[in-house]
């Protein structure tokens, strides 16, 4: 519909067309991501992804997969914690229609695991991944990082525009910074720690103290920036990415001292193996074309081999740098509660 | 308070309910209004509590002008103070009894105290106490009415207006009631107009009766007026008259010639020349049966005498109902005492008669008036 | 005999997804299809002693007292002057009641947000545009307090409406006579008659409020105000999801709601409400006088705050190239205004489809719900069946349980039942049907209460069947009732959100999932904002339905 | 068709409303329920129609058990095919009179022109055809009523159950209409019953009369028995015997003696040795103007004559009602014919006098009947 082609046209607005050949089995950007007789019985098959990352970023990467591959998907998205609520059920009910399942937090993934919605799985690329980062499992993998950096309303802040993160606790913004609570998901965990690491709790004091107003979704607080109603915030990288190339007067910082990741793992079902199209989705999600269109989306890759693909006028750090602060499962398991409690006490927040 | 009532006109939508209607009800006086069922009483009571506006006409209560139409002036229902008893009741359902009772005192600033007490005492009176904590709509249709009444009682308006409040009641509990509102009606003085199809009630709660047929006031007067000289036949009728005849005027004066008939009635009353309708009531007409030794009726000139057969005798209690058909084909009505011997039954053989002094000579309708110029 | 039957059936819909989440609150691990355990436990109430959730409760229940009262102070002064007065433009004024449903309370805040935020509301640019200080701070509690009560008022309008339409006015006019003033008289007399409907919708609408996350997340959080449902959410959105200790707050909620409904049940059962009876009800309306332009401008202002701003400011949102508006000068800028967002949204297969799957399911779920609303009522309140008094209980349920939790309730009651509706819009319609029991039992039950029963005897005593002399007589008579009730059905199936979000799929996607998920994008405020006007101007013309219903002519009715 | 009720009870909550009652209606009869309000008239009237579930007891239709306690058998009202007028009306106001009347009708499947016809001339009965389109709330309170009664009438049922059918309605048409009803119940052997408080109606319509007192049925016979020998001080006092004293039995077996009056009246009866009540009808007391020619009062020792004052007499058209107080202090009602010479006036003195024969002596209440083994 024309639903779709907009979308791709925006997809391809954000990325360059790579070039396609289907002479044998589907070849993308020179990689092979399905052979003829997988290509073939894909093409007559639709993939059933469950996604809980955000609807618009979701959406996009369907339709730049479609345009790439003529394969269909049926995209069922949720909040994470509702989607795991879903697909557990279904599991346990023998009903799971997904075949591919993207969710955004680890721990969801692990349970996944442990309850066999996600089954093994190998793609073609999987030698590719950086050993040992953030994911471990042959169940589920990382298919990129969600970000979280900096940005402000730039209609507002005209001059001396923020640099780094210090500029979160510089009283010249009191009352005006945005920050995202942290049981919110992940990616905010994956800030805390990154910020409690680098700047100690003290850090998180300070943007209190700057009378931080709290939001309890990521979206309303882009909303609010975009507005002016805040001037600037430690934000969803992709998701104001996303609004500022809709229209909105904002800018987004990439600090000197780096950004904070999280991991969205992407697993298949047992339904996914029966069904070519997830099994193609699944690969061309951690081919070079598809880690290079989440970069381009304002994600982190999570292949380092892809070369340096740019989000619009920024550069995220590539997932070996050190610059990518990314919250590993191991990590994220040891400090999640005692972060939340430093964070929940420092911003005097209820959870 | 004295309640002048002129030129009062309303309209539910196309129909006219009332039309020029004037009444007048004299400081403390008791008028009872009579009419038939639909002819606008209920509607006449509405306009005076301030419940409907008339489209023509000005109502005062005593000093006070509180409707008119030409100068729309029209004082609220709740400031003019007249109490109501509503033919449907209107009991509060979601109010216990004494709750009921209780309201209009609550509106007047009466201390809880005092309210309650004087609401207990209303309610004795017409034998509710027992039931004040009850719930309103968990009572008998009765006790409904009742408890109506006791609301309007406990208000002391100036002007009390009653539809019906006894329909439902018992002869006995009736009879107290009756008893009692009168003495509470004469005691305060109060104006009130009441509305009953039960003539005995009209009879002794009224010191006038107003007429009313079709939307207006026909005749006003004292019982003993209404009932000895109703202005109309048809006024006669609804009063309980049932042997009403058309007539002109036949050899003499005072002869009475039953038109369809081919029979004269001697009268003491003079025949117009212009149609008019014969009217006896049945308490007046005397039968005995033929084979009795009661008294001959007297056999002078001017005797209305006829004989004739038992059609059917109803029982009454004290006196016996019957319809006879005289020979002459005349079908009478009597109420009679029940005869010494003998049984006044079906086929019995009777002679009736009636004296010239009860044979009244009515017009069939009371002439609608001139309307006067209300609205000019 | 019609009572146990009709109880197993309201049982089955809301208890057996209430009994998982009981389950769920005294089990250690959330018990899915094929993993239920027995493993019991008190430990989730401990979540109930948690620091601050006292102090949200308490913020929750200041909220929700006062925007329930104002609530219903908006929804019985609007119910009243249409249903009773010679109000000027009446049946704009019924318009005015009813247009708020078609605003989501979660659109609604947004809406409120644009508008009254402390920082870039579009009324505090305004003042500052005209050089003063922008005054206004929807981020407040008197603010969220507002946004609900305006969202929630309509819901008090519908029910009252019907209750005071059906008042015999010679009840009030009694007390007309015996020195009540028409204010006094409205005090002692129309509004306890209305007392089930007040009742009932402000058990309703507190409970409802009390609940509400969306205004909570938009109006409360950014301005500090910690609220409970945010605390519920918090719980629900934790990772790993704490769902046991969010089913251990729901189970407080429903001892509570159960105590209250049982609380009112005794309110009511002592009195009775009968206003219309066989000896006649005659129809008649309240001269209003000289407030009758004062009133018709308070209905205006309700207009105003609660749908002209709000739709300006959605407008104004959908229509802006950028979000952010220095002062309403720079709407004049060239490029600064356009109006493809609408066509984007508008033209997508997806927005078709959910339409069309909202709309369906929407009618679908509304006719259910007010026939199982009006057999349960009529049960309830007109028959002596033993179940009546387990079966007004059980339709008051749902109500308690926070949607979030109800909707994985009913997800693991379809997932496991051996029919085949799972994925299916059926599944929905089901499950709205269920979420909504207590709207439209209340609804329906307090217009029973307020019809004499002598009438519909009398019909059968004229050789009706039972369900003949209510179809004849009992349902005309509460027209006005159930087409207000199927309309509140029919809008709230539309609003929908957290059910759907457990049970849809990308087959059965309904509108409010499509708006809620541009809303929830970020930076997508304009498209969002321009679906949401669409999405309002559905619901609007779907609006038009059960009021041609209840329009047919009759001796009396709004 | 026979009705019969057996050990009838019915309870409102806490309240017993109706306790024990045994009634037959033989088929074709007409039984008037006479009993003071609240007795529980319209509650029996409940029980038979199938609206309210006994506690206690059986009540059968010709050969039907229609509701057995014991046996839990409870016939759904609508297959009773009784008709009932309800005391509250219960007229559908949102149809309108036609569609009110023509109901039953269309339930028995009558075709619908036939079915209009038969309406109309029911309607035409109680006077209000033209009235047909009417919708039903926009009528007087007798209207209504008459729509009601015309709804019953048409549906032609086995029993006709009709609660105080005419208590809103004129005199006249009252009459009319109940003249009607008695032709049509006789007409069509049709069973029914019937709550009125007016006794003349009771006495028109009943074949037998049942009196009902504190939710039991305590005397059950034809009018005239019921006038002339009730069962029971009370009963008589309800039915409008005003003067009832209490006595015990004096110097011989058919001397009263007045309690606390000092007073002693020779009477026809004998007087039981346990109190008992003495009732004079006020018919019965004879009054005479002392200073009247009228024949003296007879001089024989049987009879009883006092000498008086008049308190208060209330003019009641063909009659006087007046209460007198003899000289000994007893207070006495009477009602009589307005003395030829002179007026009954209050302070007039008279002489009052009472024929043995009338002078009856009764129990003070109907003995509650050992409770019968219905439950056993
Ligand atoms: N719903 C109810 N709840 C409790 N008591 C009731 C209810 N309905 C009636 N009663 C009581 O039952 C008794 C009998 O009522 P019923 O209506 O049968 O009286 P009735 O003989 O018809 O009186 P009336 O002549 O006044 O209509 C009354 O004392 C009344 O107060
Ligand atoms: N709301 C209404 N709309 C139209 N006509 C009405 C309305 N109310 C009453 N009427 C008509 O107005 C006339 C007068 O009604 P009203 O109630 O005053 O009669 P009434 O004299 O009290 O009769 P009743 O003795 O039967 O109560 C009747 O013919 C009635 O049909
Ligand atoms: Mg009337
Ligand atoms: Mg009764």
């Amino acid at each position: 519909g024309d639903l779709e082609d907009t979308k791709a046209r925006t997809a391809a607005e954000l990325l360059a067309k790579p070039a396609i050949d289907t002479s044998d089995g589907l070849r993308v950007d020179g990689e092979l991501i399905a052979d003829q007789k997988l290509y073939q019985a894909a093409r007559k098959d639709t993939a059933v992804l469950y996604s809980g990352t955000g609807q618009e970023a979701e959406e996009l990467t369907v339709a730049r997969f479609e345009a790439d591959t003529g394969i269909r998907v049926r995209l069922t998205r949720l909040p994470t914690n509702k989607l795991a609520e879903r697909a557990l059920s279904e599991q346990g009910a023998g009903r799971l229609k997904a075949g591919v399942i993207r969710i955004t937090d680890p721990l969801v993934a692990r349970e996944f695991a442990e309850a066999g919605v996600y089954v093994p799985y190998r793609t073609p690329f999987h030698d590719r991944l950086p050993r040992g980062t953030a994911l471990t499992s042959d169940r589920y993998w990382a298919g990129y990082y969600i970000v979280n950096a900096m940005g402000y309303n730039s209609a507002v802040i005209t001059d001396d525009p923020p640099t780094g993160w210090q500029d979160l606790t510089d009283p010249r913004h009191k009352g005006k910074l945005g920050v995202v609570a942290i049981t919110t998901g992940g990616s905010v965990k994956a800030l805390a720690r990154f910020q409690i690491e680098e700047f100690g709790a003290g850090y998180l004091r300070a943007q209190a103290r700057n009378r931080a107003r709290v939001f309890d979704s990521t979206s309303t607080e882009v909303d609010a920036l975009a507005r002016g109603e805040i001037a600037i915030a430690s934000l969803s990288f992709n998701n104001a990415f996303a609004a500022q190339a809709a229209g909105a007067p904002i800018k987004l910082v990439v600090p000197e001292e780096g950004v904070a990741g999280a991991p969205t793992p992407l697993g298949v079902t047992e339904q996914g193996l029966k069904s070519p199209a997830a099994r193609v989705f699944a690969n061309w999600s951690v081919s070079r074309e598809g880690q290079r269109f989440a970069a381009s989306q304002g994600f982190i890759a999570a292949r380092t081999d892809i070369g340096r693909t740019r989000a619009g006028a920024y550069q995220l750090p590539t997932a070996d740098s050190p610059r990518a602060h990314l919250l590993t499962e191991d990590q994220m398991e040891r400090h999640s509660k005692a972060d939340e409690r430093v964070w929940r006490k420092a911003f005097d927040h209820l959870g | 308070m004295k309640v002048d009532v002129r030129g009062l006109e309303l309209a539910y939508g196309d129909f006219v309910a009332i039309r020029n209607l004037d009444l007048t009800i004299e400081d403390g006086e008791s008028v009872v209004l009579l009419g038939q069922s639909g002819c606008g009483k209920s509607s006449t009571m509405r306009c005076i509590a301030g419940l409907e506006t008339p489209t023509r006409g000005t109502i005062s209560i005593g000093d006070t002008t509180v409707f008119d139409a030409r100068h729309g002036r029209a004082v609220p229902a709740y400031r003019r103070n007249v109490g109501m008893v509503f033919q449907s009741y209107a009991v509060w359902p979601h109010k216990t009894v004494l709750e009921n009772v209780e309201f209009p005192l609550r509106m007047q600033g009466v201390a809880k105290g005092d309210r309650r007490r004087r609401s207990l005492e209303v309610l004795d009176t017409v034998g509710l106490a027992h039931l004040a904590d009850r719930g309103a709509s968990m009572l008998s249709g009765g006790q409904m009415q009742r408890v109506a009444l006791a609301r309007s009682m406990a208000m002391s308006p100036s002007v009390l207006l009653l539809d019906e409040p006894l329909s439902n009641l018992d002869a006995r509990l009736r009879e107290d009631l009756r008893v009692e509102l009168r003495r509470i009606q004469v005691e305060q003085g109060l104006t009130s107009m009441y509305v009953t199809h039960d003539q005995q009630e009209a009879l002794a709660l009224a010191d006038r009766i107003a007429v009313m047929q079709d939307g207006r006031i026909t005749q006003l007067g004292t019982p003993e007026e209404i009932y000895k000289r109703p202005a109309s036949a048809s006024i006669a009728a609804f009063l309980g008259v049932t042997n009403v005849f058309e007539a002109k005027r036949g050899t003499s004066e005072r002869l009475a010639e039953l038109v369809g008939h081919g029979l004269s009635l001697h009268t003491a009353h003079d025949i117009p020349s212009r149609s008019a309708s014969v009217c006896i009531r049945p308490e007046d007409v005397r039968v005995d049966l033929v084979d009795t030794a009661g008294p001959a009726p007297a056999a002078d000139g001017s005797e209305n005498s006829f004989a004739g057969t038992v059609d059917v005798a109803v029982f009454q209690g004290s006196s016996i109902r019957c319809k006879v058909t005289t020979d002459g084909g005349l079908g009478l009505e009597a109420v009679c005492a029940p005869p010494v011997t003998g049984r006044l039954d079906h086929g019995a053989r009777v002679t009736v008669s009636v004296a010239p002094g009860n044979v009244m000579v009515l017009p069939e309708t009371v002439p609608e008036p001139a309307v006067t110029a209300v609205a000019a | 005999m019609v009572g146990l039957p009709l109880l197993a059936a309201v049982g089955f819909l809301v208890l057996v997804p209430a009994g998982f989440i009981v389950l769920a609150a005294f089990s250690e691990k959330v018990p899915r299809p094929g993993s239920i355990g027995l493993d019991l436990t008190v430990d989730n109430f401990r979540v109930l002693a948690d620091a601050g959730v006292l102090e949200a409760a308490g913020n929750s229940v200041l909220i929700a007292v006062c925007a329930t009262v104002s609530a219903l102070v908006i929804g019985g002064f609007l119910a009243f002057v249409t249903a009773r007065t010679d109000i000027r433009c009446k049946s704009f004024v019924f318009l005015i009641g009813l247009m708020p449903m078609f605003l989501p309370s979660y659109v609604g805040a947004l809406a409120w947000a644009i508008l009254g935020s402390p920082g870039a509301g579009l009324i505090n640019t305004g003042f500052r545009d005209l050089g003063m200080t922008g005054p206004v701070d929807i981020y407040s509690v008197p603010g969220v307090v507002m946004v609900m009560a305006l969202y929630y008022a309509p819901y008090a309008f519908l029910m009252m409406h019907s209750a005071m339409s059906m008042m015999n006015p010679d009840l009030e006019d009694a007390a007309g006579t015996h020195g009540g003033s028409t204010w006094r008289t409205v005090r002692s007399v129309t509004l306890p008659l209305a007392l089930p409907a007040i009742l009932g919708s402000g058990l309703l609408i507190f409970v409802l409020i009390f609940e509400n996350f969306a205004v909570s997340q938009v109006l409360a959080s950014p301005g500090g105000i910690n609220t409970l449902p945010t605390f519920v959410y918090t719980l629900m959105n934790a990772t790993p999801s704490r769902g046991n200790e969010a089913a251990a707050v729901a189970v407080v909620l429903v001892a509570a709601v159960v105590a209250v409904t049982l609380a009112q049940r005794r309110v009511l059962a002592k009195r009775s409400f009968t206003t219309v009876s066989g000896k006649g009800v005659k129809p008649r309306t309240l001269r209003l006088g000289r407030l009758r332009t004062p009133a018709l401008l308070a209905a205006l202002l309700y207009f105003v705050l609660s749908i002209v701003a709000p739709l300006l400011g959605l407008l104004l949102s959908a229509v802006r190239t950028s979000p952010y508006m220095s002062s309403f000068g720079s709407l004049t800028e060239p490029g600064a205004l356009n109006i493809t967002s609408f066509v984007t949204a508008v033209t997508s297969d997806a927005f078709v489809k959910a339409a069309g799957n909202s709309v369906l399911v929407s009618l679908l779920a509304a006719l259910g719900g007010t026939v199982l609303a009006f057999l349960a009522g009529y049960v309830v309140y007109r028959t002596k069946a033993v179940a009546r008094g387990a079966l007004e209980t059980v339709s008051m349920i749902p109500l308690a349980i926070p949607a979030v939790v109800l909707g994985i309730g009913l997800l693991w009651t379809w997932l496991v039942m051996p029919v085949p509706v799972y994925g299916t819009l059926w599944v929905l319609i089901i499950g709205f049907v269920a979420v909504q029991m207590p709207q439209g039992f209340r609804g329906i039950a307090s217009a029973i209460q307020s019809t004499d029963r002598d009438l519909e005897d009398s019909a059968v005593l004229l050789g009706a069947p039972r369900l003949r002399a209510i179809s004849f007589v009992t349902l005309p008579l509460l027209r006005v009732a159930v087409s207000s009730t199927f309309l509140l059905l029919l809008m709230l199936s539309m609003r929908e959100l957290t059910v759907p979000l457990f049970l849809y799929t990308t087959d059965t996607e309904t509108l409010s999932i499509a708006i809620y998920d541009q809303f929830e994008n970020g930076g997508a405020l304009r498209e969002a904002s321009a679906t949401a006007l669409v999405y309002c101007l559905i619901m609007f013309v779907l609006s038009y339905l059960p009021r041609r219903l209840g329009a047919k002519k009759g001796a009396h009715g709004a």
